[in-house]
């Protein structure tokens, strides 16, 4: 059984120019102990399918339709007391900037042993102990003093770690780092991201990784699901969603990636921008952008279906169920 | 930090030096106070006499030198008016306008931060909008019609309450308090409504605008998102780093409470040192008058540096020293 | 003309507005105080400053509803005989631009001073900051009376514009210093920006950069604060009227008004009080629930 | 349409500068290959970040300083792309608002053309070199002003330098631009929020081309944009640099981006350059450890499921650097003579630098 | 029982000598006594501490002290506290010369009888010795106030704070603007009918809050209460409204000095020295409308300088030139200004009852004859140095006189300005030789048939003149709790003997 499923989520925004749809019909699930990334450009939805997951979608946003299930159970329709119990103890979340998700007021260990005691019966003492812990194993020195310090006494990087290890306070199943590195020095991420996922493997969290960087994803993730326009374009496993994508977008995305390895006099580009919610065209959202365009592309919505190795929500894969040949990948 | 403090201080006397000056340059137009000594029938000779025997016929610079002098020992002269040290007066007057000021301040915020929580927290609430409609109410009365609709209501037409004065009051060492009666409390009630409804309104909006600043950031939705109650997110986390803003402003909210007192004492009858500036600007009291800006400036200081060490002891980030800091 | 007006509507600035019942409201009350102060002259039915047609036999006749009331008095007459409708309508014409001009001249100095402290930094900055501590460790109220107080005792022979020149004198000068605190504040943040920088390196100078670069982006606040502060130096006024030292009787502003109705409290005579001080807080709640809706209005994140 | 002759004349370049499009052939005019069009010499730069005076005076603090830019010298010849890359806070920008003017730097020198640059824009003809030295931002949202429409934005240099003053022919230059970086002349009037991110950056490079500059500064103008929109503006730069020209100074901290744009490559360090080499032998053949641990870190796309080893220890707080190499405490091969011993860029087989363990080959 | 008042300011000093203030000068009567005072009834001088006196020479007066007399501490009453007291009147420091004026020394004849001696002959002596209270000679020894306070020492006179008297009631407590509490002195010598045992003074500035409190039933008096109230007042059956006329005149008076008036449209010539502009002004002025709306009836119109219980007041100087738009339009004409003129119009705003709306009332007056009068109101503190200065072209003035005696108006409002107090209050500068004669003839004149008829011929060479535009008499109202029996003085002040309530 699946840890996380996500059924047709809707999410919308209501406003003057009539319901704005952020979110349509999103489908996908996380099994225990995986992580999921999910891709894709800014603005297509990534933060509010981990913000609905969490339940803390902000106001105006809300759920319009569609089911959130974990382990086995709804919670998309939980009352917010019972799902405040949910938060933290059972989901834990990590938000792109460090330095703003702490409370500048509060002493780290005051924010961890606040946590730990909010979720589980444990004594002050026990919970500080418990925090000393944890922070030992997120990788702070000298954890016995620094767990009184501010903060603002911390260096990016470390900070990183008091949030990680204040998402793993309860023992959660679920973790989502909604772009945990996105504000971290480049030398930084990849400590991060080495830690994220052995603690989560430790613990045997699954995590649902955002994020734009694809190599991040390929380093990292089991699956990988691309976001487009408030849909998911493209979702498998993370091999072969980057190396043999069947989305259009997808491989537009992949080879627009400058590589390190392989110089090219130009880059690939996909021309034009990702539409505004309030302008999503009929059909497939990607259709003025793609270059294999087909005529029911236009008026027709694709959905999620099996393509070779992913599935993608794409018309070309219904017609060849093949991946179509749009310049070949080196 | 003690840099601080002194730099504070520097300042201090800098703020207090300039408002003494000031306040001296003003008084060369206030008036004569010669004309009330001596009354209406002196004759030219006697008020030559007089106004050398003040000083007053020195040039501005010596008499504010000659001041400066002076106030720096504490002396301020002799009222022209009432014939009494200057200091002697303000001591006598000092605990009315504070006890005053205080309460009112106490109303303030007691009321003011609550109704702000509420506002921001029940955002959109009928309630809540009910609120913010009276707290508009609030700045838009002047204080001066407050305070007489109050006696019109509540001491003329249901008699309440007293309408002026400060009813009895005890004496602890020096220091008159109406705090240890009732008749003294019953006495309190109409100034310190009328005192601080404009503070209260403006306290609330305050509160209510930074609430809802705090509870846009990012720490609040984490803490949320780390399954806080809402009463810990609220009021444990959202609530003190609202105070941080709230703090300054309140601080020099309560110097002007203290400013503000003058209009509320005029109409109450209440004996503190607002009714004794005002009287005292009737009466062309320059000792006075230039003790009283003195004096206010230095609470304007004195407040402002327990607010800025109020910082120190809520916000952990000035706090620390720099050096052990990344 | 028209068009603007109707995109405005459409803005989100506009819809809101429109949306916003309080705003509406505030706005119509705004705009009838306004347009009847303008044109005083055409709407009031006597002219209050003209003494000549003032007849004291007509003194404290009540409102016309009223038995002894006659209907060329709508509203009653004062001690004097003026026609309190007309002496409102001139009143508020008085207490109006007041407000208005002394509001405008500290948002001129205030973001002047504003802008070169927050650009410029270094020792602009810290005597410009200095001054605004020195003036805020003044209570407003203060300053004003004695700023009041001299401009009357200096030019004793001089008569209402003066008096009026020393009411926006007074209101001005401590009214500036929000502008400057609130506007240097953005002026450092917008001066870090980008754009900034960017017309630096093209080469515009200083002052450009100032005028057209920083100064348009650190309006909104001082936008919001301006109108809130009409309503404050409005009510500033009226309290220094009613103390003694603002608008002179013969051409008396609502806060003169109030101070004289002010005597008629327990005579029985309340139309000479109540009337003025209705305006007088109908106006100020106006201009602030227009500021308070503004405010909500302009910050998008409240959006 | 004036332009100052003598101005431009002092940089050498032909006023029959070719149009935008026209192309391309502004190398032909090259002076000898042996000067070079932008030149840092020992270009440093420090604040004073020292609490003030009093608590100094009474906390006995001494004064502090931090150095951002510590003696940093390079050569970028016409037409070619230097890149600078680095952790955050080595001094990167630093570097690019030297060059701009927007520092005064306190020691070193820029040379543009052969002329001191800080000279020339302290002087009265600051303006005439400040048409030739333009700089792209790095946030394509901040560094337009939000309330002036495009064509505002893009025609403020020419107006600033009394370039074109005419209005039709002002629109029409402006026009003329937005093509040029792919945009229609119809967006003219719409506003910098109407667009998106890499659109905008379109905007900010259109308006640093306005005034024909030969030497372009890159402020990481890509790293807020996604990639599929720094593609985007990564090809709009070449092409641009190949039509007309260009020369580009090109900041990242994504090396994968700087090997898809630059020619030659410096790695900076704390303020410093540790590494200075063509494009190809960095990626080949990176000398310095702290290049190999960046080169290390980059996430690789092909290689899923391979972890990366990442750079080991934090950034160093800039304001109390290690002693000798800045860069010891991390480095693996660190001796005590690094901890001492200040290394110095040195030239080694093309390429330069600044590290014992190269220099004593034990790397 | 207790008796509870209130009026706008407090007293400014326990001191009597050191402040010639008129609330101060009432209040301390309670506590002081004088040698001899006004019967409240007749206003005529009747024995107070002293209980006979004569003019033993025209230079010398003799006084014989009552006895048994004690002060507040037990202490007897004796010729040296009497002989103290006045000498202390007569310091440098004191501000009661002007009641001293003439005195040249007091002189101890035995335990029980005093002399004084004057310079010259003065008729108004026993006037003046209303108003000179005695104290204590011991106890200001002992509390080393042997002087009149001193504003210039740095230190509080103890008399500032503390008396020491013979009169019905003794200080309790007084802490100034606040709270006063006298309480009844039973060792009084005699002559007090009055049943109450303690009075306390609360001084409440703001007018309206003064009526509260009288409203609210918070005091049982208010000695000064806002004229338009008072119908309220009268309507309460609960209170009561007391009136009578106070011998305060208020006129106008008007620049005659200046060659061109300062802040005039004419040029070249001072308009207000035309006796046809001077009496078009007076004409122009509607003192029944002013007495009825403005004043609400409480005034007395009058023609003459000073008020009827003065002497030299007659029926015959109290006629009014009458109110005559088209006279006043006419006279205009014919002084050279058809269109009248602009002129300045100072006027006080917190001195008498309704000064500024008189002064607006009569600016409208006279716009309707054509003359734009250009009206501002200032506080008292700047407005009698200003037109002291001879600032004012127009200006308002109040003028009482505590003597009884025309006089005391004469010397300082109508002689031409000079040394000695002559003319220190004429400041429109208005000079006629004639006059000034006859008013340096009164001074001296001592008899009681020719000075009343020199009195009379000043005042009306004065109202001939038109010197001075007179409105007024005050008549001063006081509100009080309909228990509050108590006797209206034309000096404005309680007398605390026959205070009784019911
Ligand atoms: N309060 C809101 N009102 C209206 N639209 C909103 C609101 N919040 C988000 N959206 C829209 O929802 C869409 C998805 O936003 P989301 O934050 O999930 O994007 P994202 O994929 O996380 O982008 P990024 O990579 O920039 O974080 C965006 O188009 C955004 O404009
Ligand atoms: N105006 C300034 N005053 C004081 N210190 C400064 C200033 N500007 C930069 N610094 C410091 O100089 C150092 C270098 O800054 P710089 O912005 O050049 O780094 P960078 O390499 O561009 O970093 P990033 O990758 O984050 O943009 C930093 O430690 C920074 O804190
Ligand atoms: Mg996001
Ligand atoms: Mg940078």
């Amino acid at each position: 059984m699946s840890l996380l499923q996500v059924q047709n989520l809707v999410v919308e925004f209501p406003s003057r120019h009539g319901t704005l749809r952020a979110l349509d019909q999103l489908s996908f699930e996380i099994a225990p102990g995986e992580i999921l990334g999910v891709v894709g450009e800014s603005g297509a939805g990534k933060s509010l399918t981990g913000a609905a997951i969490i339940g803390l979608l902000e106001p105006p946003g809300r759920i319009a339709s569609g089911q959130i299930w974990l382990e086995g159970e709804r919670i998309d329709n939980l009352p917010p007391a019972q799902m405040r119990r949910v938060r933290g103890r059972r989901i834990g979340a990590i938000f792109q900037d460090p330095l703003t998700s702490l409370n500048p007021l509060y002493s780290i260990g005051r924010q961890l042993i606040e946590t730990i005691t909010t979720h589980l019966p444990l004594t002050h003492a026990q919970a500080r102990q418990r925090a000393i812990e944890l922070l030992q194993e997120t990788g702070i020195p000298a954890a016995q003093e620094r767990i009184d310090h501010y903060p603002h006494q911390f260096s990016g990087g470390m900070r990183q770690r008091v949030v990680i290890a204040l998402a793993l306070a309860a023992e959660p199943k679920l973790i989502v780092a909604d772009e945990p590195t996105t504000a971290l020095d480049v030398s930084i991420q990849a400590q991060i991201i080495n830690l994220l996922k052995s603690v989560c493997k430790k613990h045997g969290a699954a995590v649902m990784l955002i994020t734009h960087d694809m190599g991040v994803i390929a380093e990292t993730c089991d699956r990988v699901a691309v976001m487009y326009a408030g849909r998911i374009a493209e979702i498998g496993p993370v091999r072969d969603v980057i190396h043999a994508a069947a989305h259009p977008y997808t491989q537009g995305l992949m080879s627009c990636i400058p590589d390190i390895e392989v110089e090219r006099q130009h880059l690939h580009q996909i021309d034009g921008a990702m539409p505004r919610l309030n302008a999503i065209p009929s059909g497939c959202a990607f259709n003025p952008r793609c270059p294999q365009v087909l005529a029911r592309c236009h008026h027709e919505r694709p959905e999620l279906m099996p393509a070779v190795t992913t599935e993608a929500a794409c018309w070309l894969t219904a017609n060849a169920g093949a991946t179509p040949s749009f310049e070949a990948q080196p | 930090m003690l840099a601080f403090i002194l730099r504070r201080l520097l300042q201090a006397v800098l703020v207090m030096v300039t408002v003494a000056l000031i306040a001296f340059m003003l008084f060369q137009f206030v008036g004569d106070p010669v004309s009330q000594i001596l009354g209406q029938d002196a004759t030219a000779e006697q008020v030559a006499e007089v106004r050398a025997a003040l000083g007053l016929d020195r040039p501005v610079w010596v008499q504010f030198g000659h001041f400066l002098y002076n106030a720096v020992q504490g002396e301020f002269g002799m009222s022209l008016r009432q014939g009494t040290p200057v200091a002697t007066l303000i001591a006598e007057r000092f605990p009315a306008t504070l006890e005053l000021a205080l309460v009112a301040a106490a109303l303030a915020l007691l009321v003011g931060i609550p109704l702000g929580v509420y506002t921001a927290l029940r955002r959109g609430s009928a309630l809540a909008q009910v609120f913010m409609t009276l707290s508009l109410l609030g700045v838009s009365l002047p204080t001066f019609l407050i305070g007489i609709v109050l006696i019109l209501i509540f001491s003329v037409q249901l008699g309440w309450f007293p309408s002026f004065g400060r009813g009895e009051v005890v004496y602890i060492g020096g220091w008159s308090t109406g705090l240890l009666t009732l008749q003294g409390w019953h006495h309190l009630v109409l100034p310190a409504i009328t005192l601080a409804i404009f503070q209260l309104t403006l306290i609330m909006r305050l509160v209510r605008a930074e609430m809802l600043e705090v509870l846009r950031t990012d720490y609040i939705k984490f803490a949320r998102a780390r399954g806080l109650s809402d009463r810990a997110v609220h009021f444990g986390h959202a609530l003190k780093n609202t105070l941080v803003p709230v703090m300054t402003i309140t601080g020099l909210q309560l110097g002007g409470l203290i400013a503000f007192a003058i209009i509320t004492e005029t109409v109450f009858q209440w004996p503190g040192m607002g009714l004794l500036f005002i009287q005292a600007v009737t009466f062309a009291d320059i000792p006075v008058m230039a003790a009283y800006l003195c004096l206010i400036a230095l609470i304007f200081v004195v407040i402002n540096l327990i607010v800025d060490l109020l910082y120190f002891v809520v916000d952990p980030r000035l706090r620390v020293d720099h050096a052990s800091g990344h | 003309m028209k068009t603007t007006l109707f995109k405005w509507l459409d803005s989100d600035v506009g819809h809101s507005f429109r949306s916003s019942p309080a705003a509406l409201f505030a706005a119509a009350i705004a705009l009838v105080c306004g347009l009847a102060a303008l044109f005083a002259p055409w709407v009031a039915p006597h002219n209050p400053f003209d003494l000549a047609t003032l007849d004291l036999n007509n003194a404290r006749l009540p409102p016309a509803w009223y038995p002894e009331g006659q209907w060329t008095f709508l509203l009653g007459t004062d001690d004097q005989g003026r026609d309190i409708l007309s002496a409102l309508i001139y009143g508020a014409r008085i207490s109006l631009f007041v407000g208005l001009v002394s509001v405008l001249l500290s948002v001129l100095l205030g973001v002047t001073l504003g802008l070169l402290a927050g650009y410029l930094g270094g020792w602009v900055d810290a005597l410009l900051m200095r001054l605004c501590d020195v003036m805020l460790s003044f209570p407003a109220i203060l300053i004003a009376l004695l700023i009041a107080g001299i401009g009357h005792t200096l030019f004793p022979n001089a008569h209402e514009a003066l008096a009026f020149g020393v009411l926006i004198a007074a209101i001005t000068l401590t009214g500036w210093v929000q502008y400057a605190r609130t506007v240097r504040g953005s002026t450092l943040v917008e001066r870090q920006k980008e754009y900034v920088q960017a017309a630096r390196v093209i080469g515009v100078s200083s002052l450009a950069i100032m005028r057209r670069h920083v100064l348009p982006n650190v309006l909104g606040p001082v936008l919001v604060l301006a109108t809130i502060q009409v309503a404050t130096a409005i009510i500033t006024e009226a309290t220094l009227s009613f103390l003694g030292v603002g608008a002179p009787p013969t051409s008396p502003s609502l806060g003169t008004l109030i101070r004289i109705g002010n005597d008629y409290l327990f005579s029985g005579e309340w139309w000479i009080t109540i009337f003025p001080g209705l305006v007088l807080v109908l106006i100020a709640l106006s201009v602030n629930l227009l500021g308070d809706w503004l405010r909500d209005a302009l910050n998008p994140r409240l959006r | 349409m004036s332009d100052r002759p003598t101005a431009t004349a002092a940089f050498g370049r032909p006023e029959a500068a070719p149009g935008l499009a026209g192309g391309a052939t502004a190398a032909a005019t090259l002076a000898a290959p042996a000067a070079p069009l932008v030149r840092a010499v020992d270009l440093a730069r420090t604040f004073d970040v020292s609490a003030p005076w009093l608590n100094r005076v009474i906390e006995r603090k001494p004064r502090l300083l931090l150095h951002a830019v510590d003696g940093v010298s390079f050569e970028i010849a016409r037409g070619q792309t230097l890149a600078l890359v680095g952790e955050s806070g080595c001094g990167k920008s630093t570097v690019a608002r030297l060059l701009v003017g927007l520092y005064q730097p306190s020691r070193g020198r820029f040379e543009f053309a052969g002329q001191d640059a800080h000279a020339a824009y302290r002087s009265r003809s600051g303006r005439a070199i400040r048409r030739h030295i333009q700089m792209i931002f790095q946030d394509p949202y901040a560094s337009l002003n939000p309330r002036w429409r495009v064509a505002d934005i893009v025609a403020e240099p020419l107006r600033e330098h009394g370039l074109i003053s005419e209005r039709a022919a002002l629109e029409a230059r402006v026009g003329e631009l937005l093509q040029s970086v792919g945009l229609s002349p119809l967006d003219r009037v719409k506003f910098p929020h109407q667009f998106s991110g890499g659109q905008r950056q379109r905007i900010s490079i259109a308006r640093a081309l306005a005034t024909q500059p030969e030497f372009l500064v890159c402020d990481e103008p890509t790293s807020a944009l996604d990639v599929s929109v720094q593609a985007q503006v990564l090809n709009i730069m070449k092409d641009l640099q190949r039509q007309q020209g260009l020369t580009y100074l090109f900041i990242s901290h994504n090396l994968a981006v700087v090997r898809h744009v630059s020619d030659h490559v410096g790695v900076m360090y704390l303020g410093r350059l540790v590494e200075l080499a063509p494009k190809a032998l960095l990626f080949a053949q990176p000398r310095h450890p702290y290049t190999r641990m960046l080169l290390e870190a980059i996430p690789k796309l092909h290689h899923t499921g391979h972890a990366r080893t990442p750079v080991q220890g934090e950034v160093p707080n800039p304001l109390n650097p290690p002693t000798g190499c800045a860069f010891h405490p991390r480095c693996p091969a660190a001796n005590r003579r690094c901890s001492s011993e200040r290394p110095v860029l040195q030239s080694l087989d093309g390429v330069r630098v600044a590290c014992h363990a190269v220099e004593e080959g034990r790397l | 029982k207790t008796f509870r008042w209130s009026s706008a300011s407090d007293i400014p000093t326990w001191d009597i000598h050191a402040q010639n203030n008129a609330l101060g000068n009432g209040v301390h009567a309670s506590v002081y006594e004088s040698l001899v005072y006004y019967n409240s009834r007749t206003f005529r001088i009747e024995p107070k501490l002293a209980t006979a006196w004569t003019q033993v020479s025209p230079n010398q007066l003799r006084l014989t002290l009552r006895q048994g007399v004690q002060f507040h501490d037990g202490t007897p009453f004796t010729a040296e506290d009497a002989v103290f007291s006045l000498q202390r009147a007569m310091a440098p420091t004191s501000n009661f010369s002007i009641f001293t004026q003439g005195i040249e020394r007091v002189v101890r004849v035995d335990a029980r009888t005093i002399d004084i001696f004057t310079r010259g002959p003065n008729p108004v002596l026993l006037n003046q010795l209303t108003e000179l209270r005695i104290m204590s000679r011991a106890w200001a020894e002992r509390n080393r106030s042997l002087e009149p306070m001193n504003i210039r020492t740095r230190e509080e006179n103890f008399a500032h704070r503390n008396a020491m008297g013979t009169g019905p009631f003794r200080l309790r407590s007084w802490q100034p603007d606040q709270r006063m509490v006298l309480e009844r002195n039973p060792n009084h010598w005699g002559g007090v009918t009055s049943n109450v045992t303690e009075i306390i003074y609360t001084p409440i500035s703001s007018d309206a809050t003064r009526m509260a409190a009288l409203l609210s039933g918070e005091v049982d008096f208010v000695l000064d209460p806002t004229p338009q109230d008072l119908p309220r007042v009268r309507a309460n059956a609960a209170l009561r409204v007391l009136d009578g006329v106070e011998n305060r005149t208020i006129f106008l008076g008007m620049d005659q000095h200046r060659p061109e008036l300062v802040g005039s449209d004419v040029r070249g010539r001072n308009p207000l020295q035309d006796l046809r502009v001077r009496r078009a002004l007076y004409q122009a002025i509607d003192i029944n409308a002013i007495h009825r709306v403005t004043m609400r009836g409480l005034s007395q119109n009058t023609g003459a300088l000073v008020a009827p219980m003065v002497a030299g007041w007659t029926e015959g100087v109290h006629q009014r030139l009458p109110f005559d738009q088209a006279a006043a339009q006419r006279l205009l004409a014919e002084a050279g200004f058809p269109n009248g003129f602009e002129v300045d119009f100072a006027c006080p705003n917190n001195r008498y009852i309704n000064d500024e709306q008189i002064c607006q009332a009569i600016t409208a007056m006279w716009a309707r004859v054509g003359i734009r009068a250009r009206l501002r109101t200032l506080p008292l503190t700047t407005y009698f140095p200003m037109i002291q200065r001879y600032e004012a072209s127009i200006y308002m003035l109040g003028w009482g006189v505590p003597t009884f005696d025309a006089l005391y108006s004469l010397q300082s409002l109508v002689r031409t300005v000079g040394p000695g107090g002559d003319g220190n209050f004429n400041a429109g500068r208005f000079s006629n030789p004639q006059l000034d004669a006859i008013i340096d003839r009164i001074k001296t004149e001592t008899d009681p048939h020719i000075r009343p008829r020199l009195l009379t011929q000043a005042l009306q060479m004065h109202n001939d003149d038109i010197a001075h535009i007179p409105l007024h008499n005050q008549i001063i109202p006081w509100a009080m709790r309909a228990n509050v029996q108590i006797v209206h003085r034309p000096d404005n002040r309680i007398d605390w003997r026959i205070l009784n309530l019911n």
